[in-house]
C-alpha cells in the first residue's frame, strides 16, 4: 500500500504499466484542492507527476459529506425535500425528481398530467441552466472567460425564470410528492418561450467563441478519451456515456413523468470533431443537449394540458406506505436514482441516493494516466462534477 | 508536401480563429452591458420570491406549527397563553440555519408568515442573523391594520 | 432472459428468494455466490453496467446489500440482486475487481453501513474521515458528541 | 561599450549639480544624475502605465464581456487601480515557513526592475528618449530574459510545487520565445541596418506607406510575417494569454506567484503590464513607425518635425493600439497547452522568422 501525505492511495488503480521514461527524474506529488479553482469545489486530488506528466491521480472525496441519507430517515417525508435540493445545487429540480420518483412509484401515488409536463419544463430548463455553467466552466478552464460570462447571461434570465415559479433561485423545493407546488401563468408561458429563442439565437455565438476555436480543438479534441468500455465498467453516465457513443438516455429508454410524450433526439458521440469519448466531444455533447432541452421545453409549453397540479390525496403529514422501489431519471450530470424503502413509518425507512457524480469521477484515477496536467484540467472540465452531489 | 500543407492550413486556422473570436467579442464593447448595478438597480424579484419572512404579529396564534414542520428548527416560540389571546415574547427565527424552503407558511392557520421579497441580511456574527420577530421595530414585521407591500406568497396548502 | 429465470437457471442452490411482480423485482441471493450471480445477470441478461450498491440495515440481526444492474439495450431495465448477510458479522464478496463501479459504491457501503466487503482491492473509508467511529446509517448509530474539538450536538 | 555613451538627460543634470558646488562632473555626479532620471521615471512612466494598464484591461475587459468593468471609485472607475495599490500596500507581507527568504524577497525586485528598464531605451517622441543606445534593441530583448530570472527565482524560492511548476513553464516558454523574438526583430534591424531604436524610428519617417510594415511593397512580403512574429513571440514573452501558461490560474493555482501577497504581488502584476506596453511600444517604433505619423507631417523638414508632443501623441496612439490588441486577445482565446507552446514556437514562429529574416537580407541585397 502506498502512502503518499497521509492518504492511502489506491493500489488497483495503480495496476496499469508505468509509462515510459527517458530521463530518470524524481516524482513529484502535487496536491490538487481542495482549494484549487479547477476542482470545482472541495475535490482533492493526489498527483504523482514527472514535471508536467501526470503518473496516477487519487480524487478524494468526502470534504462536503453532510450524509444526505441520514438526514433524509430523520425527517418527515415532507420536510426531507429541500435537503435533495442541495445535493446538486446546479441542478436542483433533477435532484428532487430523483427521490420523488421512487417515492411515488414505491407509494403508487398518481400525479397529474399537468404537474408531470411542469415537471418536465422545469427539469428541462435547469439542465440547460446546468449544461450551460458546465460548458462554460470548461472554457474557463481551458483558460477562456468569456464565453463563460455570455452564459452566465442566459442562465441569469433562466434563473429567474425559476425563480417566478419556485421562488427560490437556486435551490426551488418545486417538485412535492404527488405534484408541484405552484402552476404557472400564460404570461411565464412565453417567457419562457421567448428565452428559449433567445438561448437557441445564442449558440452560434458560443460555438464559433468557444467550441469550434482552433486553440480549443487543440486541446480538446484526442484528449483525455473515455471510451465505452471504461465508461460502462465505471457506471459513468450522463453525457460522459453519450458522448462516448452509447445511446443512453434515461428519458428515451425508460420514460418517467411523460417524456414519452415528447419527440426529441439524443445526441451521441463521436461528433464533427475529435475521437469518440474525448474532452470536446463530451463539451460538444452539452451543447447539443441544451439544443434538445430547449426542444422538450417548447413542446412541452405547446402541449401543456390544464388540470390540476398536485395530487389532492397528499397531505403534509403523508406517510409511505410499506414498499421499496428504484427509480432513476436523467440528471445533467448523470443518472440520478434512488433506492427507496419504506417501512410505513412518519420518515424514509431508507433512500439510498446515487450521485451521478460520484460514479463519474472514479474514473479520474484510470483516465488520466499519462495525460499533461493541462489536460487533467481538460478531463476533470469535461466530466463536470458537482461536489455537493458526490459527497451528498 | 502534405506535411507542409498541414503546417500551412494550420497557420492560417490559427489566424482565422483569432479573427473569428474578436468578431464576436470585440462588438460587445460598444453594446449595452448585461449587468446591473446592485444597489442601485434592483434586479427584478418575482412576488413569488422565497426570502426573508414577513410576519403578521397581531394574527398569530403561537399554535407552534411552523416550528414543528421546520427541518431545521430554526423557529423559536415563545408566547403566554394559545390561541387568540397569545402574546408573542419571542418569534426568533435563526437565519444561519434557515434553508428558505417555505415550509413554515404551509400549515399556519391564520396565515400570519409568510415568505418576503427582501433578500439581504448580513452580520458580523452568528447572533447578529438571529431575527425576532415579536419585536414591532423590526421593518419586516407587521401589525394588522398595516398593509403588506408586497404579495403574499401562498404555497399550495395541502 | 429475466433475472430470476436466468439466475434459477444457471444456480439454483444460490437463488433465495424471486419476486417478480410489484414496484421493485428482485432476487435474494445467498452472499457468498453474489460475483457468480453478477456473471450470470451480466452475461444470460445483458447486465452493462453495476448501477448502484446499496446497503440496508434490518435490525436487529440482517444487514442487506442490494445492487442495481442496468440493461441498456435492448429493453432497457434495472436488475435487482439482493443478499442478505448477518447483522453481527456483515460480509459479502467485493464485485469491484470485475465492476470498476463498485470501487466507490462498496467503498461507501462500508463507510456508512458498515458492511464489509471481501477482497475489495481498497477497503477504506471514503466520505468519512479515516478515523470516525462508527458507521452512520445504522439504525443503531450513537451520534459523536464532539469530532476533534468541533462540537456535533448543539 | 554600452556604458560610454551617456544618457543625455542624466548628463544634463550632472552637470547642473557639478555647477551647483562648483566641481568638475565626474562618475559620482553621473551616478547621482542617472538616479535622478530613474526616480522621475519611476514617478512618471511607471506608476500611470502600471495602473493605466491595468485599469483599460479590466475597462476593457469588462465591456468585451458584457458587464461594465471598474466604475466605483472615481468617475468611471479611473482609481480603481489606485484604490487597488493602496489596498496591496495595506496586506499583510506573508513569507510562508520554508521560503528562501532572500530569493523570495528579491525577485519581485528583479522582475519589477527588469520590466521598467525596458522604458530606457523607448524613443517616446524626437529627442526624448532617455538613453539612445547603439544596441537598444538588444538592450530591450536582453530585459526580458532578466525578468525570467526573476520569475525562475520566484517559482524557486516559494517552495511550493505549483510557484515550481509554474516558473518552470516560465522558463521553458519566455527563453524559447526569445528566438523568434529576435529573428523578428532583426528583421527591421537588417532592413535599417542598426540596431539603435530611434535610427530605426528615423528610417521610417514621413507618409504610411514609408513605414517598415509595407515600406516599398514589396518589403511586405517579408515585414507583415515578421510583424505578427514579433507580436505574437511578444505575447507569449509577456505571458499574455493564450499564452499565460506560468500563472494559469486554472491549471496551477496562480503559478509562480501563488505564493506572494501585499506589495510585493503587486510587483508581480505592474511589471506585467509595463511589459505589454513597452513591447507594443517596440512593435510599433520596428514596424509602424515609432513616433512618425501616418502622413508624413513629422518627416524632415515638413511642419511637425521635431515637434515633440506631436511625436509623443501618434506614439502614444499606435502603442495604446496594439496594447488593446494585446487585451482583446487575451479575452478571446483559450490558453494554449505547454506542448502546443512549445511546438507553436519551434515548428511554426522559428521557420516563419527564418524565412523574414532570409527574405530581408535578400532584399537587401537586391536594394
Amino acid at each position: 500500500m502506498t502512502v503518499i501525505q497521509g492518504v492511502k492511495l489506491d493500489e488497483s488503480e495503480r495496476a496499469a504499466p508505468a509509462l515510459p521514461r527517458d530521463i530518470l527524474t524524481e516524482e513529484l506529488v502535487f496536491n490538487m484542492g481542495p482549494q484549487h479553482p479547477s476542482t470545482h469545489g472541495v475535490l482533492r486530488v493526489v498527483l504523482r507527476t514527472d514535471g508536467e506528466v501526470v503518473h496516477d491521480c487519487h480524487p478524494l472525496v468526502g470534504n462536503l459529506h453532510r450524509c444526505c441519507e441520514k438526514i433524509l430517515e430523520n425527517l418527515t417525508y415532507v420536510q426531507g425535500l429541500p435537503y435533495v435540493d442541495r445535493m446538486d445545487y446546479l441542478g436542483a429540480l433533477n435532484m428532487e425528481m430523483g427521490l420523488v420518483l421512487s417515492v411515488e412509484k414505491a407509494a403508487a401515488v398518481e400525479v397529474p398530467k399537468r404537474a408531470q409536463y411542469l415537471r418536465v419544463i422545469m427539469c428541462e430548463i435547469n439542465r440547460v441552466i446546468s449544461h450551460l455553467f458546465a460548458a462554460g466552466q470548461f472554457g474557463l478552464d481551458m483558460g477562456a472567460f468569456t464565453p463563460f460570462l455570455y452564459m452566465f447571461r442566459e442562465r441569469e434570465e433562466a434563473l429567474l425564470l425559476l425563480n417566478q415559479v419556485t421562488g427560490g433561485r437556486l435551490l426551488y423545493h418545486y417538485i412535492r410528492y404527488g405534484g408541484v407546488t405552484r402552476d404557472v401563468t400564460d404570461d411565464w408561458l412565453k417567457r419562457c418561450l421567448a428565452w428559449c429563442d433567445r438561448v437557441a439565437a445564442h449558440m452560434d455565438e458560443y460555438n464559433n467563441l468557444l467550441t469550434y476555436n482552433h486553440i480549443f480543438l487543440n486541446r480538446t479534441c484526442g484528449v483525455a478519451i473515455i471510451d465505452k468500455s471504461t465508461a460502462l465498467r465505471y457506471a459513468a453516465t450522463g453525457p460522459i456515456l453519450r458522448a462516448a457513443g452509447v445511446a443512453r438516455d434515461l428519458r428515451k429508454d425508460i420514460p418517467y413523468s411523460s417524456y414519452e410524450d415528447f419527440d426529441f433526439k439524443v445526441p451521441v458521440g463521436p461528433h464533427d470533431k475529435g475521437v469518440v469519448g474525448d474532452s470536446w466531444n463530451r463539451h460538444r455533447q452539452r451543447l447539443l443537449e441544451i439544443e434538445e432541452s430547449l426542444k422538450i421545453i417548447r413542446q412541452a409549453v405547446a402541449k401543456l394540458p390544464s388540470g390540476d397540479v398536485s395530487n389532492p390525496k397528499i397531505s403534509r403529514g403523508w406517510k409511505a406506505p410499506e414498499g421499496e422501489a428504484y427509480v432513476a431519471s436523467e440528471a445533467p450530470r448523470g443518472e440520478i436514482s434512488c433506492y427507496f424503502v419504506s417501512d410505513g413509518g412518519k420518515a424514509p425507512y431508507r433512500a439510498r441516493m446515487r450521485g451521478p457524480s460520484f460514479q463519474n469521477i472514479s474514473l479520474l484515477g484510470e483516465t488520466s494516466r499519462g495525460l499533461l496536467i493541462g489536460d487533467l484540467i481538460a478531463l476533470m472540465g469535461s466530466i463536470d462534477i458537482t461536489l455537493g452531489e458526490c459527497d451528498r | 508536401m502534405m506535411a507542409l500543407r498541414n503546417w500551412a492550413r494550420a497557420v492560417w486556422m490559427g489566424l482565422k480563429t483569432t479573427w473569428i473570436g474578436l468578431t464576436i467579442t470585440v462588438p460587445y464593447i460598444f453594446r449595452r452591458p448585461y449587468t446591473l448595478q446592485y444597489p442601485e438597480e434592483i434586479p427584478e424579484i418575482p412576488p413569488t420570491e422565497r426570502g426573508l419572512h414577513v410576519f403578521e404579529i397581531d394574527k398569530c396564534i403561537a399554535c407552534d406549527q411552523c416550528a414543528k414542520i421546520c427541518p431545521v428548527d430554526c423557529i423559536t416560540i415563545e408566547a403566554e397563553g394559545k390561541g387568540k389571546t397569545a402574546r408573542i415574547r419571542t418569534f426568533e427565527i435563526d437565519y444561519s440555519k434557515c434553508l428558505f424552503c417555505a415550509l413554515c407558511c404551509e400549515p399556519c392557520p391564520t396565515e400570519c408568515i409568510h415568505m418576503g421579497p427582501h433578500f439581504d441580511l448580513v452580520g458580523y456574527t452568528r447572533d447578529e442573523v438571529i431575527i425576532d420577530y415579536a419585536d414591532r421595530e423590526n421593518p419586516r414585521v407587521f401589525s394588522g391594520e398595516e398593509k403588506i407591500p408586497y404579495e403574499i406568497v401562498s404555497f399550495s396548502r395541502k | 432472459m429475466k433475472p430470476a429465470e436466468a439466475l434459477s437457471a444457471a444456480m439454483p442452490d444460490a437463488v433465495e428468494e424471486a419476486v417478480e411482480e410489484g414496484t421493485h423485482p428482485f432476487v435474494r441471493v445467498k452472499a457468498e455466490r453474489i460475483v457468480e450471480a453478477a456473471r450470470v445477470l451480466r452475461e444470460k441478461c445483458g447486465a452493462a453496467m453495476l448501477h448502484q450498491v446499496s446497503g440496508v440495515d434490518r435490525p436487529p440481526d440482517r444487514m442487506e446489500v442490494v445492487y442495481h444492474f442496468t440493461r441498456i439495450a435492448p429493453d432497457p431495465a434495472f436488475l435487482c440482486l439482493k443478499v442478505s448477510v448477518p447483522r453481527s458479522d456483515p460480509v459479502v464478496p467485493s464485485l469491484a475487481n470485475e465492476w470498476a463501479s463498485a470501487n466507490w459504491a462498496e467503498r461507501e457501503t462500508w463507510d456508512l453501513m458498515g458492511i464489509r466487503f471481501a477482497g475489495h482491492p481498497h477497503h477504506y473509508r471514503i466520505l468519512l474521515p479515516e478515523d470516525w467511529e462508527g458507521h452512520p446509517l445504522r439504525k443503531d448509530y450513537q451520534y459523536p458528541v464532539e469530532y476533534h474539538g468541533v462540537d456535533c450536538v448543539e | 561599450m554600452i556604458l560610454a555613451e551617456t544618457p543625455p538627460f542624466s548628463s544634463h543634470i550632472a552637470g547642473w549639480l557639478a555647477g551647483l558646488v562648483g566641481m568638475e562632473p565626474n562618475w559620482l555626479f553621473s551616478a547621482v544624475g542617472a538616479l535622478v532620471v530613474a526616480a522621475v521615471i519611476l514617478l512618471l512612466v511607471v506608476t500611470p502605465v502600471g495602473l493605466g494598464g491595468v485599469y483599460l484591461e479590466r475597462k476593457l475587459a469588462g465591456r468585451m464581456q458584457n458587464r461594465r468593468g471598474p466604475n466605483r471609485v472615481g468617475p468611471y472607475g479611473l482609481l480603481q487601480s489606485l484604490a487597488d495599490g493602496v489596498k496591496l500596500l495595506a496586506k499583510e507581507d506573508i513569507l510562508q515557513r520554508g521560503a528562501d527568504s532572500p530569493l523570495f524577497r528579491f525577485a519581485p525586485y528583479l522582475v519589477f526592475m527588469a520590466a521598467f528598464a525596458g522604458f530606457v531605451v523607448l524613443p517616446f517622441a524626437p529627442g526624448l528618449v532617455a538613453a539612445d543606445l547603439d544596441v537598444g534593441l538588444f538592450y530591450f530583448l536582453a530585459l526580458i530574459a532578466l525578468e525570467t530570472v526573476g520569475i525562475v527565482m520566484a517559482g524557486w524560492s516559494s517552495n511550493n510545487k505549483w510557484s515550481l511548476l509554474g516558473a518552470m513553464r516560465e522558463v521553458a516558454q519566455v527563453v524559447s520565445y526569445e528566438l523568434p523574438l529576435g529573428l523578428a526583430a532583426m528583421c527591421p534591424a537588417l532592413a535599417v541596418g542598426s540596431l539603435s531604436l530611434v535610427a530605426i524610428t528615423d528610417y521610417q519617417a514621413g507618409p504610411i506607406w514609408k513605414w517598415l510594415l509595407w515600406r516599398d511593397i514589396y518589403w511586405a512580403i517579408a515585414m507583415v510575417p515578421a510583424f505578427l512574429l514579433f507580436y505574437t513571440a511578444g505575447l507569449a514573452a509577456a505571458k499574455r494569454a493564450p499564452f499565460d501558461l506560468p500563472e494559469a490560474e486554472s491549471e496551477l493555482t496562480a503559478g509562480f506567484h501563488t505564493e506572494y501577497s501585499g506589495m510585493r504581488f503587486g510587483m508581480f502584476f505592474l511589471p506585467e503590464y509595463a511589459m505589454m506596453l513597452s513591447l507594443s511600444a517596440v512593435t510599433s517604433v520596428l514596424f509602424l513607425g515609432g513616433y512618425h505619423d501616418p502622413i508624413g507631417l513629422s518627416a524632415p523638414g515638413k511642419l511637425f518635425d521635431g515637434v515633440w508632443w506631436w511625436g509623443l501623441l501618434w506614439f502614444f496612439l499606435k502603442t495604446t493600439f496594439l496594447f488593446l490588441t494585446q487585451i482583446a486577445l487575451r479575452w478571446t482565446l483559450p490558453r494554449i497547452r505547454i506542448d502546443q507552446v512549445m511546438y507553436l514556437c519551434y515548428k511554426v514562429l522559428l521557420p516563419i522568422g527564418m524565412g523574414s529574416l532570409l527574405l530581408t537580407a535578400a532584399l537587401r541585397l537586391l536594394g
